[in-house]
């Protein structure tokens, strides 16, 4: 189609614009880089900050993402991990669902920066969701799920 | 993403060019660890044309850093943009590793 | 953030993609434009036809728009058009909805080919939709839905 | 959006750039109705670099070609992408206007 973008730009903005973003992917984490392209992506549209785009968003949902796959899904070709990101421009919701019995959220949350934890390789998932995101949840729906709330900064 | 190496003076550089995740962290640790295994010693791994990183890839930092330092070598940091320097100071990693802000200056400090 | 989008080609295409986008807008024509410009482009990225891109979804959805604004609101400023458009790669679901009463859907589409109306400056805008789209329809849900559906073509 | 007119020999040309829609066509009416006061009797509307059309803009299409009629003038159209041709068929517009394929043939035509 023909655009010129000075033609839309004297097209004003709704006054309410949502996007929610459906995707499924395989258990393989090869999937997971284009995934949170396309939602940081709907975000970056929504003129969520830069830090955001490139920092709370990428990195909280690729460890959301790894997880249902390398430890809900435990990688098994015959499950994969649905996500679902609602956008708009107060806050993002993201939910990743995997086919795994769950998991205890308070109980895996252990603190990486303390002396006996900062030397080990894993461990530093789930706190950086916690930290990167206002708010993080889980629970059960035909499998686990984690639901991660970020509001909007400028 | 892609892993670029290359030597200057006795110091291995390697670029990491975009994310450092789960999906490519094997690759970036088999890399290195073949330069250790082939003796050398001083490491400096350049983030200025990174995107991001996630837990996994930290631990391969952190997996390699172990690695180097019990062959008697070194691994620094260079270039990490505010956001990647912010992920360092919440998993307070910055007080694990040898940063520095410029690529010449962890040169310089080997 | 810093992508290559060398990077993210490697990384593969999620199994299933649906995007919904949900926009507010108020009752005012200059904000048409744009409200097709995000609609097509997230078709876009959907791979959806050229021409889809550039006749089929633009000029139906104007005219749902135009529709909404001026026969359903009236162009009250008290009255908003909401729209919702629910995208994957086998079809379209646009939902245009107005304030106003409703209207027959049937007995308002007239022919405007017909040799009495083919000089006529208005009632192309219907017809359009239902030629332009594979489907059409009208129901209430407090105030004026109409619905239009488009299967994807490559 | 914008309407570029300009004079070519005897004939006025406009360039519809960007979309011919409900919320601009009156200005393009406007812009042409003043020529026609002006004394003007040719014009040719160049679809070049148009987007989409949408009902009222073939509105403002047929009623200016009324209007320039009435005055002795002709109006012709120009350079149509196929999708814009197709819009012209399903509405058997295209039985309505002198269509050419190119602004040349257009001019040429007058
Ligand atoms: N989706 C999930 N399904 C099952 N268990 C999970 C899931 N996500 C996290 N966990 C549990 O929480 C633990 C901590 O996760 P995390 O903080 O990401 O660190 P890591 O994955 O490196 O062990 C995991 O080891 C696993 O036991
Ligand atoms: N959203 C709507 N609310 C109320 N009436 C409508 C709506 N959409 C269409 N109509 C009715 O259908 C008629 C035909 O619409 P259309 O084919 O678009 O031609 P036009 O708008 O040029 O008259 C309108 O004149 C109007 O009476």
């Amino acid at each position: 189609m023909k655009h010129r973008s000075d033609t839309v730009a004297m097209s004003p903005i709704p006054s309410h614009v949502r996007v929610a973003l459906e995707l499924r992917i395989p258990s393989d984490v090869r999937y997971i880089e284009r995934v949170v392209e396309m939602v940081t992506r709907q975000c970056a549209e929504l003129e969520y900050h830069p830090r955001q785009l490139a920092l709370n968003v990428p990195v909280a949902l690729t460890e959301a993402l790894s997880n249902a796959i390398l430890r809900g899904n435990r990688e098994m070709p015959s499950r994969s991990v649905r996500v679902r990101a609602e956008v708009d421009r107060d806050r993002l919701v993201l939910e990743v669902a995997d086919e795994g019995t769950g998991f205890d959220l308070e109980a895996c949350l252990v603190d990486p920066t303390s002396p006996e934890n900062l030397t080990r390789e894993d461990g530093r998932g789930l706190f950086l969701m916690k930290r990167l995101m206002d708010r993080i949840e889980r629970f059960d729906n035909h499998g686990n799920v984690v639901r991660m709330t970020l509001r909007r900064h400028d | 993403m892609s892993f670029a190496i290359r030597k200057q003076g006795d110091v291995v550089v390697v670029d990491v060019e975009g994310q450092l995740i789960v999906g490519n962290r094997q690759e970036l640790k088999q890399k290195v660890l073949d330069e250790l295994e082939r003796g050398e010693k001083k490491f400096l791994i350049d983030f200025g044309h990174t995107g991001y990183i996630d837990s996994s890839g930290l631990g391969v930092l952190v997996s390699l850093s172990k690695k180097i330092r019990e062959q008697g070598g070194e691994l620094r940091l260079a270039n990490l943009n505010d956001d990647l320097k912010t992920l360092f100071e919440l998993t307070k990693l910055d007080t694990l590793f040898q940063i520095a802000d410029t690529k010449e200056r962890a040169l310089e400090s080997f």
